[in-house]
Protein backbone atom coordinates (compact mmCIF):
# COMPACT_ATOMS: atom_id res chain seq x y z
CA UNK A 1 0.00 0.00 0.00
CA UNK A 2 0.99 3.41 -0.75
CA UNK A 3 1.39 6.54 1.93
CA UNK A 4 1.96 10.03 1.93
CA UNK A 5 4.67 11.12 4.57
CA UNK A 6 4.54 14.72 4.75
CA UNK A 7 7.20 16.64 6.78
CA UNK A 8 7.43 20.33 8.49
CA UNK A 9 9.62 22.17 10.73
CA UNK A 10 12.37 20.71 11.83
CA UNK A 11 11.70 17.21 10.03
CA UNK A 12 11.41 19.08 6.75
CA UNK A 13 14.90 20.38 7.59
CA UNK A 14 16.45 16.88 8.31
CA UNK A 15 15.42 15.41 5.76
CA UNK A 16 15.86 18.01 3.42
CA UNK A 17 12.07 17.34 1.63
CA UNK A 18 8.57 18.55 2.54
CA UNK A 19 7.17 14.62 1.41
CA UNK A 20 8.00 11.37 0.59
CA UNK A 21 5.60 8.96 -0.80
CA UNK A 22 5.83 5.21 1.29
CA UNK A 23 5.27 2.12 -0.05
CA UNK A 24 4.50 -0.27 2.85
CA UNK A 25 3.32 -3.62 3.96
CA UNK A 26 -0.33 -4.06 5.11
CA UNK A 27 -0.60 -4.09 8.92
CA UNK A 28 2.09 -0.82 9.31
CA UNK A 29 0.90 1.02 12.06
CA UNK A 30 1.78 5.14 12.28
CA UNK A 31 4.77 4.50 15.23
CA UNK A 32 6.26 2.04 12.47
CA UNK A 33 6.92 4.58 10.17
CA UNK A 34 8.81 6.74 13.08
CA UNK A 35 10.78 3.58 13.99
CA UNK A 36 12.21 3.48 10.22
CA UNK A 37 13.15 7.29 9.73
CA UNK A 38 15.02 6.96 13.27
CA UNK A 39 17.33 4.47 11.37
CA UNK A 40 17.42 6.12 8.50
CA UNK A 41 18.23 9.72 10.00
CA UNK A 42 21.10 10.23 12.48
CA UNK A 43 19.56 13.34 14.13
CA UNK A 44 16.77 11.16 15.32
CA UNK A 45 18.23 8.01 16.58
CA UNK A 46 18.21 9.75 19.91
CA UNK A 47 14.45 10.48 19.87
CA UNK A 48 12.74 6.92 20.90
CA UNK A 49 9.45 8.18 21.11
CA UNK A 50 7.81 9.58 17.97
CA UNK A 51 6.72 13.02 18.37
CA UNK A 52 2.71 13.76 18.34
CA UNK A 53 1.41 11.85 14.69
CA UNK A 54 -1.55 13.17 12.60
CA UNK A 55 -3.05 10.87 9.91
CA UNK A 56 -5.04 12.49 7.57
CA UNK A 57 -5.28 15.67 9.20
CA UNK A 58 -6.39 14.17 12.74
CA UNK A 59 -3.68 13.37 15.27
CA UNK A 60 -3.46 9.56 16.09
CA UNK A 61 -1.96 7.00 18.20
CA UNK A 62 1.71 5.09 17.35
CA UNK A 63 -0.94 2.16 17.61
CA UNK A 64 -3.07 3.51 14.60
CA UNK A 65 -2.86 0.56 12.17
CA UNK A 66 -2.06 2.83 8.13
CA UNK A 67 -4.37 2.12 5.24
CA UNK A 68 -3.47 2.57 1.46
CA UNK A 69 -3.83 6.27 0.57
CA UNK A 70 -3.36 7.56 3.91
CA UNK A 71 -1.94 10.70 4.36
CA UNK A 72 0.26 10.58 7.67
CA UNK A 73 2.82 13.45 9.45
CA UNK A 74 4.49 13.44 12.45
CA UNK A 75 4.01 16.46 14.47
CA UNK A 76 7.25 18.00 16.38
CA UNK A 77 6.06 19.87 19.93
CA UNK A 78 4.02 23.08 18.21
CA UNK A 79 4.97 26.58 18.58
CA UNK A 80 2.00 28.45 17.40
CA UNK A 81 0.57 31.46 18.94
CA UNK B 1 -13.27 30.76 6.28
CA UNK B 2 -9.17 30.69 6.87
CA UNK B 3 -7.46 31.16 10.22
CA UNK B 4 -4.31 31.26 8.31
CA UNK B 5 -2.89 33.80 6.48
CA UNK B 6 0.50 34.93 5.10
CA UNK B 7 -0.25 38.72 5.26
CA UNK B 8 0.04 41.44 8.03
CA UNK B 9 -2.69 41.29 10.36
CA UNK B 10 -5.44 43.80 10.69
CA UNK B 11 -6.30 43.24 14.39
CA UNK B 12 -9.51 45.75 13.74
CA UNK B 13 -10.89 43.56 10.84
CA UNK B 14 -11.13 41.31 13.41
CA UNK B 15 -12.75 43.28 16.00
CA UNK B 16 -15.73 44.12 13.44
CA UNK B 17 -16.02 40.37 12.66
CA UNK B 18 -17.44 39.56 17.11
CA UNK B 19 -18.96 42.83 18.16
CA UNK B 20 -22.17 42.79 18.09
CA UNK B 21 -24.84 45.51 19.81
CA UNK B 22 -25.23 43.09 22.75
CA UNK B 23 -22.17 42.74 23.91
CA UNK B 24 -20.02 45.39 26.37
CA UNK B 25 -16.67 43.75 26.49
CA UNK B 26 -14.31 43.00 23.42
CA UNK B 27 -10.60 41.52 24.25
CA UNK B 28 -7.79 41.34 21.56
CA UNK B 29 -5.52 39.56 22.19
CA UNK B 30 -2.19 39.80 19.53
CA UNK B 31 1.05 37.44 20.00
CA UNK B 32 4.26 39.79 18.84
CA UNK B 33 7.45 38.73 17.64
CA UNK B 34 9.52 39.94 20.61
CA UNK B 35 13.36 39.91 20.60
CA UNK B 36 14.22 37.78 23.10
CA UNK B 37 12.86 34.52 23.91
CA UNK B 38 14.63 32.45 26.91
CA UNK B 39 17.51 34.28 27.45
CA UNK B 40 18.51 34.88 23.60
CA UNK B 41 18.01 37.73 21.20
CA UNK B 42 15.93 37.12 18.49
CA UNK B 43 16.07 39.04 15.16
CA UNK B 44 12.87 36.86 13.71
CA UNK B 45 10.95 34.61 13.50
CA UNK B 46 9.47 31.75 10.34
CA UNK B 47 6.34 29.93 11.11
CA UNK B 48 5.05 27.11 9.64
CA UNK B 49 2.50 25.23 9.54
CA UNK B 50 0.64 22.13 8.16
CA UNK B 51 -1.64 24.61 6.99
CA UNK B 52 -5.39 22.22 6.16
CA UNK B 53 -4.74 20.48 9.56
CA UNK B 54 -3.47 23.51 11.39
CA UNK B 55 -7.16 25.23 9.91
CA UNK B 56 -8.91 22.50 11.85
CA UNK B 57 -7.30 22.06 14.72
CA UNK B 58 -8.01 26.13 15.03
CA UNK B 59 -11.36 25.44 14.15
CA UNK B 60 -11.95 22.37 16.74
CA UNK B 61 -10.19 25.02 19.48
CA UNK B 62 -12.68 27.96 18.81
CA UNK B 63 -15.86 25.32 19.39
CA UNK B 64 -14.41 24.14 22.06
CA UNK B 65 -14.13 27.65 23.80
CA UNK B 66 -17.90 28.36 22.43
CA UNK B 67 -19.21 25.70 24.22
CA UNK B 68 -17.59 26.73 27.59
CA UNK B 69 -18.26 30.07 27.22
CA UNK B 70 -21.96 29.94 25.79
CA UNK B 71 -22.69 33.47 23.68
CA UNK B 72 -19.13 35.10 23.24
CA UNK B 73 -18.13 35.76 19.65
CA UNK B 74 -14.87 34.39 18.36
CA UNK B 75 -12.56 35.40 15.71
CA UNK B 76 -8.56 33.89 15.42
CA UNK B 77 -6.22 34.58 12.17
CA UNK B 78 -2.65 33.29 12.71
CA UNK B 79 -0.01 34.54 9.78
CA UNK B 80 2.63 32.86 8.79
CA UNK B 81 5.99 32.71 7.14
CA UNK B 82 8.77 35.27 7.80
CA UNK B 83 8.14 37.94 10.76
CA UNK B 84 10.14 40.60 12.09
CA UNK B 85 10.50 42.04 15.89
CA UNK B 86 6.80 43.77 16.65
CA UNK B 87 4.64 41.92 13.73
CA UNK B 88 1.37 40.05 15.00
CA UNK B 89 1.92 36.43 14.59
CA UNK B 90 -1.84 36.23 16.09
CA UNK B 91 -5.11 37.57 16.65
CA UNK B 92 -7.80 36.48 18.87
CA UNK B 93 -10.40 38.68 19.21
CA UNK B 94 -13.41 37.70 21.66
CA UNK B 95 -17.14 39.89 22.36
CA UNK B 96 -19.30 39.27 24.88
CA UNK B 97 -22.07 40.50 26.75
CA UNK B 98 -19.49 40.68 29.96
CA UNK B 99 -15.98 41.10 30.38
CA UNK B 100 -15.66 37.84 32.65
CA UNK B 101 -16.29 35.59 29.37
CA UNK B 102 -14.41 37.37 26.98
CA UNK B 103 -11.17 37.70 29.14
CA UNK B 104 -11.89 34.08 29.79
CA UNK B 105 -12.64 32.94 25.97
CA UNK B 106 -9.31 34.78 24.76
CA UNK B 107 -7.14 33.27 27.51
CA UNK B 108 -8.23 29.67 26.67
CA UNK B 109 -8.08 30.06 23.10
CA UNK B 110 -4.67 31.22 22.90
CA UNK B 111 -3.56 28.29 25.90
CA UNK B 112 -4.99 25.58 23.60
CA UNK B 113 -3.58 27.15 20.50
CA UNK B 114 -0.47 26.54 21.66
CA UNK B 115 -0.90 23.22 22.89
CA UNK B 116 -2.65 21.55 19.44
CA UNK B 117 -2.63 23.45 16.78
CA UNK B 118 0.48 21.84 14.55
CA UNK B 119 2.54 24.83 14.08
CA UNK B 120 5.71 25.91 14.31
CA UNK B 121 8.60 28.47 14.56
CA UNK B 122 12.43 28.81 13.93
CA UNK B 123 13.65 31.73 15.69
CA UNK B 124 16.89 33.20 13.67
CA UNK B 125 18.80 35.38 15.86
CA UNK B 126 22.84 36.56 16.61
CA UNK B 127 23.71 32.73 16.96
CA UNK B 128 21.98 31.07 14.50
CA UNK B 129 18.53 29.69 14.12
CA UNK B 130 16.53 27.61 16.11
CA UNK B 131 12.90 25.11 16.02
CA UNK B 132 11.57 26.31 19.32
CA UNK B 133 10.85 23.09 20.86
CA UNK B 134 12.03 20.89 19.23
CA UNK B 135 15.29 20.03 21.87
CA UNK B 136 14.91 17.44 24.46
CA UNK B 137 11.37 17.26 24.18
CA UNK B 138 10.23 15.42 21.35
CA UNK C 1 -1.46 63.16 29.96
CA UNK C 2 -4.88 62.91 30.18
CA UNK C 3 -6.80 59.45 30.77
CA UNK C 4 -10.11 60.94 29.77
CA UNK C 5 -12.17 62.24 26.73
CA UNK C 6 -14.60 63.40 25.02
CA UNK C 7 -14.18 61.88 21.74
CA UNK C 8 -14.45 58.68 20.07
CA UNK C 9 -11.65 55.99 21.44
CA UNK C 10 -8.77 55.23 19.15
CA UNK C 11 -7.37 51.54 20.65
CA UNK C 12 -4.70 51.45 18.08
CA UNK C 13 -3.49 54.41 19.25
CA UNK C 14 -2.94 53.22 22.68
CA UNK C 15 -1.60 49.59 21.43
CA UNK C 16 0.99 51.90 19.77
CA UNK C 17 1.82 53.77 23.26
CA UNK C 18 2.68 50.63 24.93
CA UNK C 19 4.10 48.41 22.48
CA UNK C 20 8.03 47.64 22.77
CA UNK C 21 10.30 45.38 20.75
CA UNK C 22 10.23 43.23 23.99
CA UNK C 23 6.84 42.90 24.00
CA UNK C 24 5.80 39.05 22.78
CA UNK C 25 2.06 40.10 24.13
CA UNK C 26 -0.86 42.64 23.77
CA UNK C 27 -4.18 42.53 25.32
CA UNK C 28 -5.94 45.39 24.63
CA UNK C 29 -9.43 45.71 26.80
CA UNK C 30 -12.29 47.60 25.37
CA UNK C 31 -16.03 48.63 27.52
CA UNK C 32 -18.37 48.92 24.89
CA UNK C 33 -22.11 50.75 25.08
CA UNK C 34 -24.22 47.27 24.89
CA UNK C 35 -27.82 47.72 24.06
CA UNK C 36 -29.29 45.70 27.23
CA UNK C 37 -28.54 45.83 30.95
CA UNK C 38 -29.96 43.89 33.69
CA UNK C 39 -32.40 42.56 31.32
CA UNK C 40 -33.52 46.78 29.93
CA UNK C 41 -32.98 47.76 26.61
CA UNK C 42 -30.49 50.23 26.72
CA UNK C 43 -30.01 53.00 23.96
CA UNK C 44 -27.46 55.26 25.18
CA UNK C 45 -25.32 56.32 28.08
CA UNK C 46 -24.56 59.16 29.49
CA UNK C 47 -21.06 59.06 31.74
CA UNK C 48 -20.22 61.92 34.02
CA UNK C 49 -17.33 62.48 35.88
CA UNK C 50 -15.34 64.15 38.90
CA UNK C 51 -12.87 65.02 36.26
CA UNK C 52 -9.60 65.99 38.15
CA UNK C 53 -10.21 63.47 40.39
CA UNK C 54 -11.07 60.54 38.41
CA UNK C 55 -7.64 60.93 36.59
CA UNK C 56 -5.70 61.36 39.92
CA UNK C 57 -7.87 57.89 40.25
CA UNK C 58 -6.72 56.65 37.43
CA UNK C 59 -3.55 57.39 37.58
CA UNK C 60 -3.20 55.20 40.91
CA UNK C 61 -4.51 52.38 39.67
CA UNK C 62 -2.32 52.47 36.78
CA UNK C 63 0.28 52.67 39.55
CA UNK C 64 -0.48 49.67 41.84
CA UNK C 65 -1.00 47.65 38.68
CA UNK C 66 2.81 48.42 36.90
CA UNK C 67 3.94 47.41 41.01
CA UNK C 68 1.57 44.36 40.83
CA UNK C 69 2.94 42.99 37.47
CA UNK C 70 7.01 44.65 36.81
CA UNK C 71 7.84 45.30 33.37
CA UNK C 72 3.77 45.79 32.05
CA UNK C 73 3.29 48.52 30.13
CA UNK C 74 -0.47 50.41 30.13
CA UNK C 75 -2.33 52.66 28.97
CA UNK C 76 -5.85 54.07 29.32
CA UNK C 77 -8.18 56.40 28.30
CA UNK C 78 -11.81 56.57 29.11
CA UNK C 79 -14.46 58.46 27.16
CA UNK C 80 -17.27 61.14 28.90
CA UNK C 81 -20.40 62.10 27.56
CA UNK C 82 -22.88 60.63 25.21
CA UNK C 83 -22.45 57.37 23.88
CA UNK C 84 -24.34 54.90 22.00
CA UNK C 85 -24.63 51.57 21.10
CA UNK C 86 -21.14 49.96 20.09
CA UNK C 87 -18.92 53.23 21.22
CA UNK C 88 -16.06 52.27 23.39
CA UNK C 89 -16.01 53.98 27.12
CA UNK C 90 -12.85 52.47 28.36
CA UNK C 91 -9.72 51.15 26.21
CA UNK C 92 -7.18 49.83 28.27
CA UNK C 93 -4.00 48.15 26.72
CA UNK C 94 -1.67 46.51 28.26
CA UNK C 95 1.86 45.24 26.73
CA UNK C 96 4.32 42.61 28.18
CA UNK C 97 6.77 39.86 27.41
CA UNK C 98 4.76 36.85 28.52
CA UNK C 99 0.81 36.98 28.01
CA UNK C 100 -0.23 35.99 31.20
CA UNK C 101 1.48 39.59 32.64
CA UNK C 102 -0.56 41.07 30.27
CA UNK C 103 -3.75 39.36 30.91
CA UNK C 104 -4.13 39.87 34.45
CA UNK C 105 -2.43 43.43 34.36
CA UNK C 106 -5.63 44.13 31.81
CA UNK C 107 -8.59 42.50 34.46
CA UNK C 108 -6.56 43.78 37.35
CA UNK C 109 -6.95 47.34 35.55
CA UNK C 110 -10.62 47.36 34.88
CA UNK C 111 -11.85 46.09 37.94
CA UNK C 112 -10.08 48.26 39.85
CA UNK C 113 -11.23 51.11 37.68
CA UNK C 114 -14.56 50.05 38.38
CA UNK C 115 -14.14 50.15 41.81
CA UNK C 116 -12.59 53.27 42.62
CA UNK C 117 -12.55 55.94 39.71
CA UNK C 118 -15.70 58.50 40.05
CA UNK C 119 -17.28 57.76 36.79
CA UNK C 120 -20.78 57.54 36.59
CA UNK C 121 -23.51 56.36 33.83
CA UNK C 122 -26.98 57.09 32.98
CA UNK C 123 -28.60 54.40 31.10
CA UNK C 124 -31.57 55.97 28.77
CA UNK C 125 -33.76 53.15 27.48
CA UNK C 126 -37.56 52.92 26.35
CA UNK C 127 -38.20 53.36 30.08
CA UNK C 128 -36.45 56.17 31.06
CA UNK C 129 -32.97 57.06 32.47
CA UNK C 130 -31.29 56.10 35.77
CA UNK C 131 -28.31 56.41 37.13
CA UNK C 132 -26.55 53.18 37.14
CA UNK C 133 -25.86 51.37 40.80
CA UNK C 134 -27.80 54.44 42.40
CA UNK C 135 -31.10 53.00 43.27
CA UNK C 136 -30.55 51.24 47.09
CA UNK C 137 -26.98 51.17 47.38
CA UNK C 138 -25.63 54.13 48.58
CA UNK D 1 -15.22 78.69 57.05
CA UNK D 2 -16.12 78.34 53.58
CA UNK D 3 -15.63 74.91 51.92
CA UNK D 4 -16.92 74.60 48.30
CA UNK D 5 -19.21 71.30 47.43
CA UNK D 6 -19.45 69.53 44.11
CA UNK D 7 -22.75 67.89 43.49
CA UNK D 8 -22.27 64.83 40.35
CA UNK D 9 -24.25 62.60 39.05
CA UNK D 10 -27.42 61.97 40.64
CA UNK D 11 -26.46 64.78 43.28
CA UNK D 12 -26.32 66.76 40.71
CA UNK D 13 -29.98 66.07 39.41
CA UNK D 14 -31.35 65.98 42.64
CA UNK D 15 -29.76 69.44 43.75
CA UNK D 16 -30.00 70.97 40.12
CA UNK D 17 -26.95 72.03 40.32
CA UNK D 18 -22.85 71.71 40.28
CA UNK D 19 -21.61 73.05 42.47
CA UNK D 20 -22.02 75.23 46.06
CA UNK D 21 -20.39 77.55 48.09
CA UNK D 22 -21.16 76.77 51.84
CA UNK D 23 -20.35 78.72 54.92
CA UNK D 24 -20.19 76.47 57.73
CA UNK D 25 -18.51 76.53 61.39
CA UNK D 26 -15.24 75.80 62.17
CA UNK D 27 -14.82 72.34 63.64
CA UNK D 28 -17.32 71.09 60.51
CA UNK D 29 -17.20 67.40 59.66
CA UNK D 30 -17.56 66.43 55.94
CA UNK D 31 -19.82 63.74 57.14
CA UNK D 32 -22.18 66.50 58.89
CA UNK D 33 -22.51 68.21 55.45
CA UNK D 34 -24.38 65.03 54.21
CA UNK D 35 -26.57 65.05 57.17
CA UNK D 36 -27.56 68.74 55.89
CA UNK D 37 -27.85 67.77 52.45
CA UNK D 38 -30.62 64.85 53.41
CA UNK D 39 -32.74 67.70 55.32
CA UNK D 40 -32.71 69.95 52.58
CA UNK D 41 -33.64 66.83 50.03
CA UNK D 42 -36.17 64.73 50.20
CA UNK D 43 -34.51 61.98 47.94
CA UNK D 44 -32.02 62.19 50.39
CA UNK D 45 -33.60 61.42 53.35
CA UNK D 46 -33.47 57.64 53.11
CA UNK D 47 -29.56 57.89 52.85
CA UNK D 48 -28.95 57.92 56.76
CA UNK D 49 -25.33 57.10 55.61
CA UNK D 50 -22.76 59.35 52.71
CA UNK D 51 -21.74 57.95 49.47
CA UNK D 52 -18.63 58.00 49.60
CA UNK D 53 -16.74 61.39 50.49
CA UNK D 54 -13.58 63.18 48.36
CA UNK D 55 -11.86 65.98 50.06
CA UNK D 56 -9.90 67.88 47.74
CA UNK D 57 -10.09 65.35 45.37
CA UNK D 58 -8.98 62.06 47.40
CA UNK D 59 -11.06 60.05 49.46
CA UNK D 60 -11.75 60.95 52.94
CA UNK D 61 -13.72 59.63 55.84
CA UNK D 62 -16.95 60.78 57.03
CA UNK D 63 -15.05 62.13 60.11
CA UNK D 64 -12.62 64.19 58.36
CA UNK D 65 -12.55 67.79 59.70
CA UNK D 66 -13.00 70.38 56.67
CA UNK D 67 -10.90 73.24 56.66
CA UNK D 68 -11.88 76.82 55.31
CA UNK D 69 -10.59 76.13 51.42
CA UNK D 70 -11.52 72.41 51.27
CA UNK D 71 -13.13 71.32 48.07
CA UNK D 72 -15.90 68.37 49.03
CA UNK D 73 -17.53 65.76 46.97
CA UNK D 74 -20.28 63.35 47.41
CA UNK D 75 -19.15 60.12 45.75
CA UNK D 76 -22.32 58.56 44.68
CA UNK D 77 -21.82 54.28 43.44
CA UNK D 78 -19.04 54.78 40.63
CA UNK D 79 -20.03 53.17 37.75
CA UNK D 80 -17.05 53.84 35.00
CA UNK D 81 -15.58 51.36 32.48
Amino acid sequence: MKVRLLYFAILKDITGRSEAELTLPEGTLAGDVWTSMRNQYAQLAGYAQPPMIAVNEAYARPETRLRDGDELAFIPPVAGG
Amino acid sequence: MSYLTDSPIDSAALRRQVMRDSDGACVIFEGVVRNHHEGKRVESIFYDAYRPMAEKEIEKVIRSVELDFPGVAVAVLHRLGQLGIGDISITIACAAAHRADAYAASRAIIDRVKETVPIWKKERGPDGEEWVGWQGRC
